[in-house]
């Protein structure tokens, strides 16, 4: 379905990363943790629409928040929005993360964290955060979690905050800490292959978000296509973004 | 307005192809209509026309296949498509729920297989064939025989001679002559011709200095072209007698306008579905209103209707 | 960043014309220059390309002669200039105080008219000489040169024959094979080619169902045709060896980065100026900035320097 | 020069017709009545500036104002913006009105009373007006013009207010009623010939404000061509809008 939403607030949470809230009261009744909506800005300049993940979602008041860092033009254009304006927004689209685990390791790295987050705030208190990012500034998503995670797990490149390294550098002693029943990642492709073979390795189920340029977001114009595992084609759009990480990574 | 006005407002047959409304699809911008159920009550509009198929699947093009343009956007999917046989067997049985006209829009490497497409797609319930002389995406996409007038002849001859059902034939604009093509194909059987498909273009990242798209080149469409689209079915209509399908940017009932009055039989709509998946619906409800407003009683009564005004002596 | 260093960066030399930049303005859009001088300092930019001018005055087309389109515009101005005599009686003599690089654009309607306007420029200081075998404006406005590979050729001979300056062939996009014509114009003598003129389109008002422009169709030029126009300079540049003046739809330094990274050896900005009249000075000092950033040392480092990804086996 | 100017204030003073207050020192401090001014609006869907009339012109304040109609997408979008909103400006550009006259009549109809007011204002208390409108709503002009001019005329088409006809029925009257030693036209086409040929055989001099549709603006592109009765070509952004009428009537 396609809604006019308001913004409802917008504000610069790190340099160049923006937390637009916007009421949209149909989507965010239906929405599953790991969708996304295509946003439509109006401005004139863009025929093609944008896909953001869904970050948090508030049934209730018929909210949801998108996590979003400066880019190119459309995300340019998104953050000029202020209080008041209107996007149109399509959505909720694709499959988001399976539901059923009790007790998850969410992996997220730089703006992954976006769709990893819905996850967390809807199984609240089900879920443990491994967080990476190029540095402390980039982990402002730490206070976002802190309401719906039990431990959460920093790492840095520059080791300005947590240990020293890349997500795929503490997994192994995570994994040693506690038991989990999966492993949801979303982040640049090659931390998400990093973390699948892991969670292989150590028999764990293991779920990632991928992300390819789309077009109509409803897997119709073959945009998103990418090779599964079983030489089959797939959509992100529709089939994903979240795939079992056995789907996609050889 | 109440549906009966509308109804008769925008019924029109296209070389036999009954349809509600004068508006289809653009190929490659609706999958198979199915995926815009949602959105667009498909049994009320046109028709649909499906993906680009070929004789065997094909997986497309490998790297970044779209990106947005200054008022358009380039595409190199490359005819990604699970070919014919598949086609026949899954996709079609599943779409026939939606009670639609389904235009085929096929593409091949050689004149053989055009014709073996036209003979497979024969023997079904069809509304019609579209003959793809023009994809730049893919060396086996047609774009050979869609800049030789004497190929593109040849191509459609096969066509024609493998099924009874209507036969339209899109033509690329990268050509010198749009006129020439077109009577070539009209000569050799089409029914009807589509124009236009996308323009060849490119566009290159700064940051990494390397094209955009993964292959390189890509296809650009939407209301940048326009007006080389107006442009296109205006010259031809005025060469052929057979229908025009016109698109290429069309965003409202006001661009459909333009193409009718160029002399377009009917219009397709491609990039404004990614813009607002429900737009085609829009667009017929507003040139209904229009063709109202003008008093008109049948889309008939704009088609080809320009005025030009006779230069001063 | 001091003057020093920009200069340095973007100092070049076209076939032979020694240019403070590599960013010239494109024919038509820029006057004589002169209209532009409380914006923009003439003599610090890479030169001005003057309006068509023939061997007879013309007044060029009735009705209106411009509209807007999505990210573009079209035009018939159907090169109204005074003619090759008052040119360079009154209008030579006159804008030779901004000691700038004067590029004169010719068309003729014959082979002979273009070596005519050769010879009578090749006695006076002009930098060099853009030959227009694309205006798609006007009978005479070299179209049918510009179609024709051979035509082409001859057109360039001509001129070549009767001038020792500089001699740029401006191509049209309005053909099937740009390679095709690019290479024959560079086998016949030309120093340098440019691309795009522009592209043929169309509109109509659909309140009238009269085409807007007087002369039915014009000349689409804006960010609209931007990815048609860096497609044919990549196309061109791989293919010839004299350097390329690329154009078409750029309005920042990003833009024309994307041309010299395409393979243009120079740019030159046409529409933009419309938009704002300063955007040239601009776009130098941008695309200086853009040079120092990425440590390159002059334009050259960024001209044709385009990666173009191996394909995996 | 170019500007970059703020909006002062917006209202719709007739239906689709509106008027626009520009924070604008510098063109505001030199604009001379009958000039005009190319508006960029930024809002991404404009690559052509519009033309549009200077029609008060505050110094002190450095502002300057415009009226409009609403006839398409530039002055559509104009139409949406706000006070603070900004605009590029590019002006003034071309001749304006001769301001030798002692006592000159100007006629106006339509948007063409735009342009007279600035000469009417410039000219406080030195001129009278005649203006032309299809009925009563399009002579919301008087208003504005009352501060500037001694006597007002107003024709409509309808008859709805002053007259029933054309400035040009009523022109001759107006005429007989006082001695004026200019007219200044400006107006559809076939009004100014109208009124430039009744101007001619009174033996007053005539000025007209012509209309073309511009893309320089600078007189560099040719768009706006005329020919004139002298056979020469003229452009209406740099030799004009003003003209005498001799010079393009033929
Ligand atoms: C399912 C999905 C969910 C996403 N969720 C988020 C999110 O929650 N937060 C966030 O910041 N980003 C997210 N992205 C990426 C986001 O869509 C792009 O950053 C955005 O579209 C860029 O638009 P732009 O106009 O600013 O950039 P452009 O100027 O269009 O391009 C700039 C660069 O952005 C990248 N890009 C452009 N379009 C896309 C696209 N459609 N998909 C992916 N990358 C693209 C390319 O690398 C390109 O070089 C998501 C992408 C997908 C597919
Ligand atoms: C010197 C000059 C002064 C002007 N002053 C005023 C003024 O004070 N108030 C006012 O309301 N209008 C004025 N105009 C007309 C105004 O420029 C146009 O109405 C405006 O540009 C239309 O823009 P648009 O995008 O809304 O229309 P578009 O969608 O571009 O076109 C709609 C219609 O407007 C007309 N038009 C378009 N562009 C122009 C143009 N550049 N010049 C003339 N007509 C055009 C055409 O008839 C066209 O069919 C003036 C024009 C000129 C040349
Ligand atoms: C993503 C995409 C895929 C396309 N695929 C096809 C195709 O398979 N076959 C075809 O004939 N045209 C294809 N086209 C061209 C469109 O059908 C249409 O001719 C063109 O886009 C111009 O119309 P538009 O500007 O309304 O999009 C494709 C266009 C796009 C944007
Ligand atoms: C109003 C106008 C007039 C033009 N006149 C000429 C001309 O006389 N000769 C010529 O070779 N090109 C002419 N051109 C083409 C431009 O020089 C340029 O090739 C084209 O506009 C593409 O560049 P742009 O998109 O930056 O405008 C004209 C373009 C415009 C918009
Ligand atoms: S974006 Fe169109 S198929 Fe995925
Ligand atoms: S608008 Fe360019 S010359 Fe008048």
């Amino acid at each position: 379905m396609t809604e006019t939403a308001t913004v409802m607030a917008q504000q610069e949470v790190a340099p160049g990363v923006y937390r637009m809230e916007l009421s949209s009261p149909a989507i965010a009744k239906v929405a599953q943790p790991g969708q996304f909506v295509q946003v439509r800005i109006f401005n004139g300049n863009h025929i093609l629409r944008r896909p953001l993940g869904i970050a948090e979602c508030d049934s209730a008041r018929g909210c949801f928040t998108m996590f979003y860092r400066i880019v190119g033009s459309g995300t340019r254009d998104l953050s000029l929005l202020v209080h008041g304006e209107i996007l149109n927004v399509l959505g909720p689209l694709g499959h988001g993360f399976a539901t059923a685990f009790h007790h998850p390791l969410l992996i997220g790295g730089g703006m992954g964290l976006s769709p990893l987050l819905s996850y967390a705030q809807a199984k609240r208190g089900a879920c443990d955060i491994l967080m990476g990012g190029k540095n402390a500034e980039e982990l402002f998503w730490q206070s976002f979690y802190a309401p719906y995670v039990q431990k959460t797990f920093l790492t840095t490149d520059d080791g300005s905050l947590g240990s020293q390294g890349f997500t795929t550098t503490i997994f192994p002693q995570v994994l040693k800490q506690d038991t989990y029943d999966g492993v949801l990642v979303c982040g640049p492709e090659i931390m998400m292959r990093g973390i699948a073979k892991m969670a292989a390795q150590a028999g764990i189920p293991c779920q990632v978000s991928l992300e390819k340029r789309m077009a109509c977001g409803l897997g119709a114009c073959l945009s998103c296509s990418i090779d599964t595992t079983d030489g089959k084609r797939k959509k992100v759009c529709k089939d994903g973004p979240v795939f079992w990480a056995e789907e996609v990574f050889a | 307005m109440n549906c009966v006005a509308k109804d008769t407002l925008l019924a029109t047959d296209l070389c036999g192809i009954k349809m509600k409304t004068p508006i289809l699809t653009g190929s490659g911008t609706f999958g198979f209509g199915e995926e815009f159920a949602d959105f667009v009550d498909l049994s009320s509009i046109g028709g649909v026309v499906v993906k680009g198929t070929t004789l065997k699947p094909r997986r497309g093009n490998d790297g970044v296949r779209i990106t947005e343009t200054p008022a358009g956007m380039l595409n190199c999917i490359g005819l990604e498509n699970p070919g014919v046989e598949v086609f026949l067997k899954e996709t079609l049985p599943r779409i026939r729920q939606y009670d639609m006209n389904v235009i085929v829009n096929i593409s091949g490497s050689s004149v053989e297989d055009y014709g073996l497409l036209a003979e497979k797609l024969d023997a079904t319930d069809i509304a019609a064939i579209e003959v793809n002389i023009s994809c730049p995406n893919v060396k086996e996409g047609g774009i050979v025989f869609g800049t030789d007038p004497k190929a593109a002849a040849a191509v459609t001859r096969a066509v024609k001679s493998h099924t009874g059902k209507p036969v339209i034939v899109k033509l690329s604009p990268n050509v010198t002559d749009i006129v020439c093509m077109a009577k070539a194909v009209e000569d050799a059987g089409a029914d009807a011709i589509s124009l236009i498909n996308t323009l060849l273009g490119m566009q290159i990242d700064i940051r990494t200095w390397t094209p955009v798209l993964g292959n390189i080149t890509g296809g650009l469409s939407g209301p940048c072209v326009k007006p080389v689209a107006v442009r296109m079915v205006w010259q031809v209509a005025q060469a052929v007698h057979v229908p025009i399908i016109g698109m290429g940017g069309i965003m409202s009932a006001e661009d459909a306008v333009e193409f009718f009055l160029a002399g377009a039989s009917a219009v397709a709509i491609g990039t404004a579905n990614f813009t607002d998946p429900s737009c085609i619906t829009k667009i017929s409800d507003e040139l209904a209103a229009y063709l109202a407003a003008h008093r008109l009683e049948n889309i008939h009564d704009l088609i080809g209707k320009i005025k030009i005004p006779q230069k001063e002596a």
